[in-house]
């Protein structure tokens, strides 16, 4: 094989990583909703790995990686991505892993009150179509990747996109009923710290493939990436804990989970283009713009149930615009110019521009044409009830 | 014949047994309630908002007694254990009961308890 | 003395609270229950095979009201939240209630509820 | 009308709610309670350490009826189907009730049952 | 050392990833039975490892690639195992991990009323001597091996062995109360799907290991199987999915996890010997067979509380068949000769006629002389509670 | 690089496996404690990574391997650690797993009764500068490593000192109300078994980056060491099994799961030294000293809720004392000299008048000043409600 087997190896091991990233997802957004809506979350968060395969499969990776619709099931593998030092099996599935990261998020935002099948078909369009446009454009050598905006792991390509998905849900979908009533904010606490504990260590845990990953090959850059991963994720969460202790007294655990995948989304744009104390001093920045951007979420009138907008979208954008300040070399620091700030605005803007309205688009047509939002009776019955036919716990079965 | 339904600190629970146990009523019933009544919610947090849990938890008995003379025994075991001082110490109903059977020999009223 | 048992659908219990309060009965104890009635179970799925799950889930609320007229106000404010027409609404008993002590006071009746 | 209030074997509920059916009486509420009696706690380990775990689990149905002798077709069912003969099979307790309401309708008493 | 080292690191990882699917099992078959026997069914998957070990080392190992008894206690690595390119104790673990697996297969199906003593005296036995003689014909350099039946990863000699060693024991165990009353089949709903769900996906990882580890090399064939591991599954999920929602109106969701268990037992023989495509097709039928399957035993009055019979016995056999169908080269698609599938029907035959038969006297001696089931009134109350002494929740504590 | 790139590789996946332990011990102490303080273990055990991440980046790397506080902040990776094969970030990235671990430890001893902040700040103070002084002086080529003091992956470096400070924590809070009443020891059983097991289970894949990881390059050794630390680990459990099982007529699935780790835990001290024979000689020796000093301490009305001082401490010093006896060549009975059997005691005894005074000093000055336990009230109503407002299941959501 003309390939580096340790780079293959590394790539492989990193994607099964990104790949149990569902896992994490799942029970993370599981964790934060309502024990009537679990089996709906966990069904959804387990399907999409399925859909993701379809879809990227089929349509979404020849679209990002070959610029075109040529190979509906892709499996011309001898074909080549240029410069790619790895097999492009490992590639593919690499990246079908990240693909579907950015459908599960979408999937947590729109928790509790979507209908599976909208979720379902939104999904697929997402991992064939939308996705691989940004992707084509920065990672599969597009023109944002000509111009030099720099995202290494996604912190806009999958998260933000990820996250601006799933703002238009949200905005289509409407709020749980109850989130507003009479004026007032309620909180719609979640029902099991345990499973959101864990799927956020999973997250974390996934992070280490996400980004060091992303390198593509293991070398001297796979350890630096690695430390300012999760020098940026921690950092985060102790902003939060302390930021949450001073406002309530006691540090608030969910928002601690959440600083933590803040911080790391926030780092993944420039984890391999920065220096670990800049690394730390954009997780202190997540921390603040998760604990600020929840609220102010709330305040829109926009119902997140796992805060997936302000985790992935507002730190997305924010990671992004750092590494424009913080970059070895290139970042505003260094070379005291605003150009790489500029690549990374514009980055973050066509991404805007087209994720957006085109998941506005595809959600509004999803409405029209069979309803996008489950009954209020099964919303108060919950949707295990309605959509799934199940419920997550049975418990007094000594009947 | 007359059924004690008391609502409880549910941590007292394993203390009012024993008592009762000792004033010579060893049975009852006990279910997990909440409650709301001078003693009010409190406040919880999650991700970033504060809220209020309307209901605190307690804890309730259901005893069942023959006569004058148990019903006073359990009250006083309930009574002497369950107090603290403190708000939210709970309450008791006292309900008639007009029969009582035992299912497993078909026993009636005082014999049945 | 009267004790006010009311059966009802899980989610209008903070309503009814709330309708209980403006009522002035700032008081009750609410426990999770199963029922059947006109409303009968419904269909669930495991793993390939449908099946009939019996019961369903309602709340049950018990409060206890000193006189005719508390009883009516607190009638009218479960009555008016918990109404919405459908089957399944839920059901009020009305039991007698002989005796009522505060076990942090020992107050009784009356003063107790 | 008269409640019955019946504590039994947690297997036993969905042949009990069977036989009440088949005569006829088509509601009633259920809820896990736990309980003690002359069927003792038991020994568990934790561990290395064993305890005792002192109620066993129950489970409580509620039944109002009409009259006479629906009273007495619901004792028959509970009474045929929770009988095993062993410790343990639970009591009957029937409580006097003054008044009931169907929320939906606001059928009183008789009607509402 | 001699070995290559890219090689030893793949099998020694994929190997950790097959050792975790213990807890997969753990929690899938927890998460499918009711709360009064989780405790009895974690401690048998995590004690089964233990007990795998110590057969596998002391009698199953040698059995198996010595062919003989000669090594009690094995520990001479020198003497090699012929053709391999990794050091034998990696060898040795990794074969441990899938021996391990076959036992945690039983586990589930004759959940809820097995005496826990019978069962770790039939692991024993099973991973000490039933398992390695299947494993000897097949990849000890056996008749079958010699003959040319292919069975890559273990379809057959794995979870075919587990499906029958699991059919023995329900045949001789009975159903679980209840579950056939008046004629009628009733289900027995599982307690918790965070837990299933969560077993599931640690499956689905562990699945990367076992798959792709089985080339005990890394090399160019790895990123392919992996791809085929993934596609079946998935196609299998989907076809669940589809399939269940027609059938039921609502998407079930245990069928859609042990859907996607089906279609990668059915991939396990051919994932190194097809191509994708053809994976996904063995992954379509897997779907088809795990949906009927299920029903099909219950019809019999067979009783298997997790559906390990259909998951892995049935898909087990159809996948090491349909690889005399869609082989590259050997299978009946391009060659045109019946011949493979002659061969994969002897090597499922072979398995047939050894493990059913040993397992049902085993099963049947232990009936006879422990009995196997726990009484009637232990089973009403919960194993945990008669066999364990210990309940899995105590949620009440506020007392 | 000038770097063996398998060996990086090695040891930087063993570090995210031992990285995962964190999720281990935070399974297993929230399944071993009352569901009102599941919420606060959960807490403690996600935000003591982060802890250690700052503590040891600070202050106790440097303190470890430098022997001095020069790098506040350390990012000279470039100076070296003296015969270090992969590049000193990975190198410090497997450190900070380790020492984060030794913090975990303390968190479940300490739990149900413990402040947060107490532990926050313990937790800070035991990786910047108590475990970093016994590290120096084995790992760090301080006194013991010179001296020949064998501790290969950390029985005493780590599980040790945890264990001590541990011991330390339970003395000056004392015990939880309610679990010696009356002269009378009482159970005071954990909440979820479910989540136990998951925790063990974790934690024993994560042994396999911690004692093999701990050779530091990938070779000859790894495989064998794995082996080792498996073999000890289920010999101990089999024991916890058995004994179990004879004294309650019932086997204990908590005594299961801690006889596990217990042999883990053991054998960390010698895996690379010793056969597998032997190691598995140790495991059973490990499930023996892990069923009866449960009780033992116990008996001193002291309180651990998850069994941490017998786990770690207990089995940390049979561990590494029995390395005097088995180690090939070195240990007692090759060599016939009690020479390594006395250093192993020094070791030990270091360790102990270290650790043991220093944690002492600095639980007892937080309990001066500002109090280690929460009020009486507090611990009655869980420390969910108290320290964290929130708690850990909301299973009634229909309402
Ligand atoms: N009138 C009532 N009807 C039903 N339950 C009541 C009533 N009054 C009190 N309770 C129950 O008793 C509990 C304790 O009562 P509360 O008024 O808080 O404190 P205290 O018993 O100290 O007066 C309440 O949480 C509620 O469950
Ligand atoms: N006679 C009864 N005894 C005890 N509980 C009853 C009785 N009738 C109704 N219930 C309770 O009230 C609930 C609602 O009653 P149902 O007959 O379903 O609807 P509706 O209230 O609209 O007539 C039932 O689920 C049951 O819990
Ligand atoms: N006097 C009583 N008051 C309240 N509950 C009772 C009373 N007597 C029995 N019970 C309930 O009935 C259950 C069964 O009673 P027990 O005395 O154990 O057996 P048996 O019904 O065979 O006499 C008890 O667990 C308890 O819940």
């Amino acid at each position: 094989m003309e390939f580096n087997l340790v780079d293959t190896l590394w790539v492989l091991i990193a994607a099964l990583l990104v790949f149990f990233m569902n896992a994490g997802f799942a029970f993370l957004e599981a964790g934060f909703v309502r024990a009537k809506n679990t089996v709906n979350v966990l069904a959804k968060n387990f399907i999409v790995f399925g859909l993701a395969t379809l879809a990227f499969w089929a349509i979404g990776y020849t679209l990002m990686f070959k610029g075109n619709f040529s190979a509906v099931f892709f499996s011309d593998y001898k074909s080549g991505v240029e410069g790619l030092k790895i097999p492009e099996m490992v590639f593919f599935f690499f990246q079908l892993a990240f693909a579907a990261t950015a459908a599960s998020i979408v999937s947590g935002a729109v928790a509790e009150r979507i209908k599976f099948i909208s979720f379902i078909i939104f999904s697929l369009i997402l991992v064939a179509f939308i996705y691989p446009v940004i992707g084509m454009a920065t990672w599969g050598g597009g023109f944002l990747y000509k111009y030099g905006f720099i995202d290494f792991a996604g912190s806009t390509v999958v998260h933000s996109v990820g996250g601006w998905a799933a703002l238009a849900g949200i905005i289509v979908l409407g709020a749980r009923k109850g989130k507003f009533k009479e004026g007032k904010i309620n909180a719609i606490p979640g029902h099991s710290m345990p499973l959101a504990t864990l799927g956020t260590f999973i997250l974390w845990l996934g992070w280490f493939g996400f980004n060091p990953g992303s390198e593509l090959a293991f070398d001297e850059k796979v350890p630096l990436i690695a430390l300012n991963t999760n020098l940026a994720g921690v950092s985060s969460m102790l902003v939060a804990t302390i930021l949450s202790w001073i406002k309530f007294k006691k540090p608030d655990f969910g928002m601690i989970l959440n600083g933590l995948l803040a911080g790391l989304v926030a780092i993944t744009a420039g984890c391999a283009d920065v220096t670990p104390v800049w690394a730390s001093v954009i997780g202190l920045l997540a921390g603040f713009v998760v604990f600020f951007g929840i609220p102010f979420f709330e305040r829109l009138k926009l119902d997140d149930p796992v805060g997936a907008t302000s985790v992935h979208l507002l730190n997305g954008m924010i990671g992004t615009l750092m590494v424009g300040v913080f970059a070895v070399d290139k970042g505003l620091i260094d070379s005291g110019s605003f150009s790489q700030i500029i690549k990374q605005l514009s980055g973050i803007g066509f991404t805007f521009i087209v994720v957006f309205p085109a998941s506005l688009l595809v959600w509004f047509l999803l409405k029209l044409v069979m309803g996008m939002r489950v009954s209020e009776k099964e919303e108060y019955e919950g949707l295990d009830y309605g959509e799934m036919g199940y419920e997550a716990y049975i418990l007094d079965d000594k009947r | 014949m007359k059924m004690i339904v008391a609502v409880v600190q549910p941590n007292k629970i394993s203390e009012i047994k024993d008592a009762l146990n000792a004033a010579g009523i060893e049975r009852l019933t006990v279910l997990d309630v909440e409650g709301y009544g001078k003693q009010k919610g409190h406040t919880e947090i999650f991700r970033g908002r504060e809220y209020e849990v309307l209901f605190t938890r307690k804890t309730q008995i259901e005893v069942v007694v023959k006569n004058e003379q148990e019903k006073q025994a359990a009250l006083d075991a309930i009574i002497k254990t369950a107090r603290t001082g403190n708000i939210g110490d709970g309450k008791i109903f006292i309900l008639p009961v007009e029969e009582v059977i035992r299912i497993r020999t078909g026993e009636k009223n005082e014999e049945a308890i």
